[in-house]
């Protein structure tokens, strides 16, 4: 659901960075974690709808979904989702869509563990990113 | 491009944002946070930011147990009376949560970018310590400051240092606050952390006002309904916030 | 390969390591930690080591002004008597640090790996929170923990959280301490944070014994000194370990 | 001074990787932040005397010096040492040799500010690391 935030501060921030530069927007790549399963489709939508009311009205999105590569800081391990897919499991269960983790996905560390030695401390990449933009 | 964190800075451009600090822990932070809100609530409509990620104390100090609804507009408030009330210990409920230092910023980045927040006042509770969440309020807005500690030496020195870093910062600190100095007994004070010397000294040679606030026992009554507390301490910042 | 991590891994392999830890802040953790440091200094050569980056409050209760002085075996610690202390804050002076927190892991790998840590018993000290520092403790070594709280109710649900972390995890929590319950006045106790009923309650539900420790107003007079304390705390931090 | 200590941490877990893979080792890579004002030549001297020691006694040490890029988190500005050399003579002179910085390079934000806005909010890299080993 909160898609539609997420779609507006893109958009609000693309807008300020198109206004400054003087250019105008064909295109913004948008990066975004898979952990977070966030809804492509509704994100696109609710780009198009905000897009309308601001100055970059022609640009399109486009949205990359990051594979998660989770790194153990304690032993090492590098490991996916799924690999602790029983773990991320309970959450969906337990809070429904709007989990934490869809809405802050840097709470991972919170609820899973490195399954290869137990430790909450990964490295995790969970950051969404405007990469890149074409004029 | 960190689109979170634009939004972040523009849900709170223009606003008078209010923030209660101390780099030493258990001064009072949370609990002074929420009595500030409280009055502010009494006249308008105010936000109570909560950044101490591990400590979701206004949560607790309030007797919030819910999670925060999400709309379009992102993470709603908790309401009480006047006061809009965001915590990311709304968002997990009563798990722990255990984070590396590095994503504590995206967290709080997230809270503050995702928050509807629609009030012109807000008040922020912060940790202790002057890493990542201090940093990523500093990203985020300018805040004023009420810094806080304990009479006690131990605590006096460390927020000196971090006063030092905030007025080279060029943040304005508007008082220091000396909470629990003294304990008011039938048969005259106790000063359990000692007397407020070390503070006063501090506030005559950084030119900031100082304001000394007792240890009330009652205050541990209230914890879960705060809103519902009205002794010394309340009637204290009261007095403060009417100057 | 991190080679800091890898050594400081080493200088703690087959010790005695005790933490003294709690997500809550000003709960008496720095204070705790030195007292016990100093008893088992009684008896035998103990290290103290100060995790609390922002803090610093072991070189605060101990009066300790210096810089460490580094040698080829790396940093050399302070010494007190029987106690060798290391401190982030002994290799900045009175400077605040403030830090990304992506940096207090480093941080805290290079004082533990730097530290020419001789000692078979070591005290660790660590800040209030849930995150880089208490990771980094964790990624190093698998200490006994001391987990110390508050009576009120606010306090003792933020350790509770913890507790569940550090049980998850594995660690052994030695006991509980529930520091500042009461105040003895000639007219009886006062109970400035509440009375320990939560504390007691989740020392039951979790089968952990809780020791109680009172308010010393004396304590104040020692800051900067406190190996020269003997007074209420120290007698009953005695009593707990000689059990 | 401490050059030893860190020298002495690199050849030991060299040689625990190299008894764990039962690998000989020709050349450890370990590359250290300029921050650090570190010395090679030390570093390589007090490799070559502990190695001595040790089960990697052919191992040969060769130390780059990264340059530091510091991105301002907060106006987004890069810079480098040059640009704040006029901080970091101060911490030389108010300490001396063994100063924090050549101690725990990750405290420059301690010290220093983005030239550009003022924040001590930058990206640092400043850790110690092993890059590679030639077996
Ligand atoms: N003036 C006071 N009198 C009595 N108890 C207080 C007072 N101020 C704070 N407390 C109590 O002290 C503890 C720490 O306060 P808190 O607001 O959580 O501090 P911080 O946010 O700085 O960690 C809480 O249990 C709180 O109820
Ligand atoms: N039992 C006690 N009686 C009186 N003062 C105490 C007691 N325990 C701690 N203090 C004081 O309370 C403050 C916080 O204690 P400190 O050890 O710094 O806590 P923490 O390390 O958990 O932040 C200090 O000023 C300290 O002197
Ligand atoms: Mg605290
Ligand atoms: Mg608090
Ligand atoms: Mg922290
Ligand atoms: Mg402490
Ligand atoms: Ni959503
Ligand atoms: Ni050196
Ligand atoms: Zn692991
Ligand atoms: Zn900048």
């Amino acid at each position: 659901m909160h898609e539609w935030a997420i779609a507006m501060s893109v958009v609000s921030s693309v807008e300020k960075w198109s206004m400054e530069k003087n250019l105008g927007v064909k295109k913004v790549f948008l990066s975004i974690p898979s952990l977070s399963m966030l809804e492509v489709e509704v994100l696109i939508e609710a780009f198009n709808t905000i897009k309308k009311e601001s100055k970059i009205r022609d640009a399109e999105l486009e949205v990359r979904v990051r594979d998660q590569n989770f790194k153990c800081r304690s032993c090492g391990n590098v490991f996916t989702m799924k690999d602790i897919r029983d773990q991320l499991d309970p959450i969906l269960r337990d809070y429904g869509e709007e989990n934490p983790l869809h809405i802050v996905p840097s709470l991972i560390t919170a609820f899973a563990k490195c399954p290869k030695c137990g430790s909450h401390d990964f490295d995790v990449d969970s950051s969404i990113r405007v990469e890149g933009i074409e004029v | 491009m960190n689109p979170i964190l634009e939004l972040a800075r523009e849900r709170l451009k223009g606003k008078r944002v209010l923030a209660v600090m101390s780099a030493k822990g258990g001064v009072g932070k949370s609990t002074i946070a929420s009595l500030i809100a409280l009055n502010f609530g009494e006249r308008q409509k105010t936000a109570l930011i909560d950044l101490d990620i591990y400590g979701n104390s206004v949560l607790k100090l309030f007797g919030i147990q819910k999670l925060h609804e999400v709309s379009k507009e992102g993470i709603e408030p908790f309401r009480v009376g006047n006061l809009s009330i965001f915590s990311v210990g709304g968002l997990v409920g009563d798990h722990y949560i255990v984070l590396p230092g590095k994503e504590e910023g995206n967290v709080l980045e997230s809270l503050l970018g995702l928050a509807n927040l629609r009030e012109e006042t807000v008040v922020i509770d912060t940790p202790p310590g002057m890493g990542e969440e201090l940093l990523t309020l500093k990203r985020v807005a300018n805040p004023e400051v009420i810094l806080v500690t304990l009479p006690s030496k131990l605590s006096v020195m460390v927020v000196e240092q971090m006063l030092e870093y905030l007025l080279e910062s060029k943040l304005k600190v508007e008082w220091i606050v000396a909470n629990m100095c003294y304990l008011n007994t039938p048969f005259g004070p106790i000063y359990p952390f000692g007397k407020p010397e070390f503070v006063e000294k501090l506030g005559v040679e950084k030119g900031i006002k100082v304001e000394y606030l007792p240890v009330d026992p009652e205050l541990e009554d209230f914890s879960g309904r705060i809103w519902d507390y009205s002794g010394l301490l309340k009637e204290e910042i009261r007095k403060i916030l009417d100057e």
